[in-house]
């Protein structure tokens, strides 16, 4: 059956609350509302105020109550109305749930949930990308699905993961793709990339909305005999390091694309491991392609401009190619 | 149709304006010119938002998220009228009328919502996300209550300063529930500084209704916690509010430190503008449409013979002509242009 | 000299022990045994503390933070003595006495101060970061409150799962300036969640005294603002402490939501073991020093005749024997080896 | 004068309060305690209460204060206990004190001074180095000064620019490192690195108190013939590249090393940088050495094993000599 990305969240999620009593979902205005993007529209109807809890907004507090309810045995999965108010509650995220498994060995298994991403005007404090944060962080697994299919798969790993999962959803993609998602209890796991396109010449690593980008472009440079190979990352840590290498060695050029701000984001770590371990293998330099360093702004001709898109990644994949 | 007298009200720096009495009288009333500025402003700031939302936004003219204040409007100006200027106003996102009382034309606003150079954030930023510090009105960024430790602060620098003005931020009922609100006031009330903090009490965050937002009656029960004193006020009586303003404002003005203000309203519409608000249940909002403030407002204007009809229906006029002036000259402004997107992150 | 009957306390799963009245008595009396027990935990806290603090650091055996409870030891005492062994506990960097009381021996936490692996940490961390989940023991982060969200979800999960056990969180005055402490009691009023708050208000937080940290004259002058109901406690009266535990527990356990004791009380020590606390009035030490707890408690013990005079000495003496022979114990356990420095980040 | 680290980040924020009085401290403990670490010590006998703020335990207060208080024209330095509770006020930081210039032209020119960083015994909570998170974050200056030279003339900088700057100061090196500070006016600019020693072979690309552990390897390998040169970043944002790409084009070979953790360490954007823009100028990958991807342990050897020292570098650039 063809699914929407939002859905396959939604089927994900409620396929592991039917098999998992232990499974409950926190957060602001996702009961009656069904959440601001509806992501758990019809749950409430389905799971009762119990196992669907509108919080005060308290983003600390829902982040930390999911780490308590978790240490009674419960699998908590709150909710972050947007990415950008993760800040909100960052301190419960980086020092509570990453770090109590390694000290003490408590285990906190839950999930957070925050939509991400530009590209639907949200101006400065409804598009951040700021999974690097977490990516830095020691304890914690970043998720960020690109596709349907891979939503559905990953968000039901994350839900039976026994450690924290920072688990982003691009806001673009909700309902801007479609596409077969099997309808039987499948999952996706945690630290795999996936191929998601073959190709000779180049590789781009990338994840989370900008896989479509890279695709875009790829199609475009086929045409002129420029074969990219696609390497969508899924899961950001644990790093599967290994895919990426051997993407690159056999293309022997890479590019890391991501829509985060440029400066410190999770493509510097992805070009140093090609760097350091694939150096004999790279026949020009790494190139990285992401939202400058600034906000994101929010008129249109600004947010276009901020964004990477198809027309900057084709200039930086033909610089590369005839290098 | 008689003219209307309508010289907006911009009280001097360092003087207090008489105290307001609810008291009838004829046009030499004092309160009958606050009342007719009240009208003006709380008209305009309805005509404005709902330009945005009814129309300029289905017209694909304003994009992002659009917040109103319908139905709220008394706070914003019966707050905003009892400021002087040199105060510092943090507004919320539903207190458009604080920037209209400040001299931030509708023109801008509308420029603002259609992320045009005119607004006032160039087009970086969108709807009530907006300041000038000139104008000593600051910005709020969308993580609620993240202004009120900013406003504590500016309030702390105040004192600093051995100035005698305030500080006034304003916040709704879920607002309260962030961490940010707790430490902001906390230190506000520690450091004695001149923080006036208004809460427009709507009964509602988004979809969720004040029994999921705090298990006691009043927002206002806090203020023991704090050791500030506080007040509960009819949220859509402008008048009402200009008073306790008033007495909040002379509270922290004289160095006793903050007062928090509970306005009790409700939200005439859904939380944003793509929000049809099914979850509130329909008989509410029947009853608050009885409770309109300008409505209100309007019928004691005449009542107490403060303005004319003719009078009240000029500044609907008014409000109705300098909107369509205004949205006009917005359109005309231009939208910022892409190569600008690196510019002004740091100074020079 | 006659043995005393120690049998540590533990009261079963399902069952209140009998309301504990300020009632004079006999050997018979209820209290007595409550007495006895808390003056063993008392003094045991003590020793143990004082050993880390005034030996262990001092040679070095022990480093990093090191914070102790010296004079405020009837708070954990007296609490802890009041739930079941199926409730949760949260304790704060100065309720040692939780971890005695749920079976955490003077050994191990010997071993966790000495960064050794048979602390509860495996040398992770140190000092009271420390926590057992077996034993219903959470371990603080440093981040002060962070713990009270965290403890609102746990007893949301008890009331998820349809359990009548509560849970209880320690925390300081100074704690309850985070914002951490209004959203995680805010979410648990809310909720309802059967969450007992126990405040140890030792009047300082650092070098900071309480008129610097709030502006009201109680930390239970919050509850109403929470819509929950609160006790002020002598936080030097174990028994005293004991019994606003147990109503508050019953409260929270029959299902009405959160309860919140403040204990008063002071910090008898420095913040920490190289703070001298220069900062704290001399006569405030010495005026506390009369309130010991532990002192109090010997002294109400031989006055109601609950334990002769030789029956506290062998109290006193089982405590020194028992740490002794803990020290000795811990400095016998390893280092945690270099080579498990990467083990169990994630699971597997 | 010979003057420590601790004193010479004092006398800096003691001479700007004296030349500027809209310059005040808030934080936590700086008044009669003068601050956790003594930074502030006597500086409320000096300048009063008015002007050296005791706060309550509110990081989010304390940053959001200090720049309310920068909107009235006042120069609000705040003191973060430990590094580690800066998560504490992080929207503060990330989402107000970075965006207000770019979103609305309200600067906010406030310091946050956070002691960073391990070697005390100070385990998971007191010896963080997050750095990168706020490298990630456009609008903010970033310093870690490594000299007491460096300390105090960076300091007094981050009071005078208009722009917030998160200053991490290294509590290891406090009282560690004692040198000759000049006792005049002077200040050293943000966004300038500086060549900490000259050297041949490769270069070392460091801050912070990583700097002498650079140091001491190029020592020892001076002995050998291999010649270190070492970069002290002192900013991490506004980053100085040409001093790095500079020093990497003479030595052709370049090691990045960071005590924060390895992966989304800031190590990986100066690798990608280097990687990118001097790809043809290297002899060999860069390198990196951080600490591992866990907490930072409490126990001494823990902590010991965690912590990047001397012998681990001389390792990998003995390796990448001989490349
Ligand atoms: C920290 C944070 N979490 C979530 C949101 C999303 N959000 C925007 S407005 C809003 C409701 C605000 O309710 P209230 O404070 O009562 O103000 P009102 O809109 O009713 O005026 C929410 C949840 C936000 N802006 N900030
Ligand atoms: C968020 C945070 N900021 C600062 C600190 C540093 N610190 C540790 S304990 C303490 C004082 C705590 O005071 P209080 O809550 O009263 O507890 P007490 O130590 O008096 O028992 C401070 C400031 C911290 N641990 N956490
Ligand atoms: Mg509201
Ligand atoms: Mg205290």
């Amino acid at each position: 059956m063809t699914t929407t990305y939002v859905d396959a969240i939604r089927q994900g999620i409620s396929e592991e609350m039917e098999r998992d009593p232990n499974v409950f979902l926190l957060g602001e205005d996702i009961g009656v509302y069904g959440g601001a993007f509806k992501v758990t529209q019809g749950l409430l109807e389905r799971f009762g105020e119990r196992r669907v809890v509108d919080t005060p907004i308290s983003e600390s507090a829902i982040v930390g109550a999911a780490i308590g309810a978790s240490f009674m045995g419960l699998r908590p999965v709150a909710e972050i109305q947007f990415a950008d108010f993760i800040s909100c509650g960052f301190d419960q995220i980086v020092n509570f749930a990453a770090k109590c498994r390694y000290r003490w060995n408590a285990p906190a298994p839950i999930v957070v949930r925050a939509p991400c991403g530009g590209g639907i005007h949200g101006g400065p404090f409804h598009s951040q990308q700021n999974e690097a944060w977490f990516a830095h962080t020691p304890g914690l697994k970043v998720v960020l699905p690109a596709t349907a299919r891979d939503a559905k798969g990953l968000i039901k790993s994350a839900i039976r993961d026994n450690d924290p999962v920072i688990f982003f959803e691009h806001k673009a993609l909700y309902r801007r793709i479609k596409e077969e998602v099997p309808e039987d209890d499948y999952s996706v796991p945690i630290g795999k990339a996936n191929i998601f396109r073959e190709g000779k010449h180049i590789t781009v690593v990338t994840y989370s909305a900008m896989v479509h980008v890279a695709a875009e472009a790829a199609e475009i440079l086929d045409k002129d005999g420029i074969s990219v190979e696609i390497v969508d990352l899924r899961t950001l840590t644990p790093l599967d390091e290994e895919t990426i290498l051997a993407s690159v060695r056999k293309t022997s050029k890479a590019l890391v694309l991501h829509e985060a701000n440029l400066t410190g984001g999770f493509g510097g770590e992805i070009t140093a491991r090609i760097t350091e371990k694939a150096f004999e293998d790279l026949d020009g330099p790494v190139l990285r392609l992401a939202a400058p360093d600034v906000p994101v702004p929010f008129s249109t001709p600004l947010e276009e401009a901020y964004l990477p898109n198809t027309q900057k990644l084709l200039e930086k994949l033909r610089w590369l190619a005839a290098y | 149709m008689a003219a209307v007298k309508l010289e907006l009200i911009r009280p001097s720096s360092g003087t207090e304006r008489a105290t307001v009495a609810d008291q009838a009288g004829a046009e030499t009333d004092p309160l009958a010119d606050l009342a007719r500025q009240s009208l003006y402003y709380m008209a305009m700031m309805r005509e404005v938002e709902d330009r945005i939302e009814r129309k300029l936004y289905r017209q694909g003219k304003v994009v992002g998220g659009v917040y109103v204040g319908r139905g709220q409007e008394a706070i914003p100006v019966g707050s905003g009228l009892a400021v002087r200027p040199d105060d510092m106003l943090f507004p919320s996102h539903r207190d458009m009328a604080l920037f209209l009382i400040r001299g931030v034309s509708a023109r801008q606003i509308f420029a603002q919502y259609m992320g045009r150079v005119d607004g006032l954030t160039n087009g970086r930023d969108g709807n009530m996300h907006m300041g000038d510090l000139s104008k000593r009105l600051v910005a709020i960024i969308s993580a609620m209550a993240a202004s009120i430790p900013v406003a504590a602060g500016a309030a702390m620098g105040m004192k600093y300063q051995g100035k005698d003005t305030v500080t006034v931020v304003y916040f709704g009922d879920g607002a309260t529930s962030r961490g940010d609100w707790h430490e902001g006031i906390n230190l506000a009330s520690v450091q004695k500084a001149p923080l006036v903090l208004i809460c427009n009490n709507n009964q509602y965050a988004y979809s969720t209704p004040l029994s999921k937002q705090m298990a006691c009656a009043n927002v206002a029960d806090r203020a023991p916690g704090y050791g500030i004193p506080s007040e509960v006020v009819d949220g859509n009586d402008v008048l009402a509010i200009h008073e306790a303003s008033r007495r909040a404002i002379a509270h922290a003005r004289a160095g006793h430190g903050p007062f928090l203000i509970e306005c009790k309203t409700f939200r005439m519409t859904g939380h944003s503008a793509h929000d049809p608000a099914d979850y509130v249940p329909k008989h509410l909002f029947a009853e608050w449409s009885a409770q309109c403030p300008i409505a209100r407002l309007e019928k004691k204007i005449i009542e107490r013979g403060w303005a004319s009809v003719e009078e009240v229906a000029s500044i609907r006029a008014r409000v109705v002509r300098e909107s369509d002036e205004a949205v006009e000259a917005a359109e005309k402004s231009p939208y910022p242009d892409a190569s600008t997107l690196l510019d002004n992150l740091y100074e020079k």
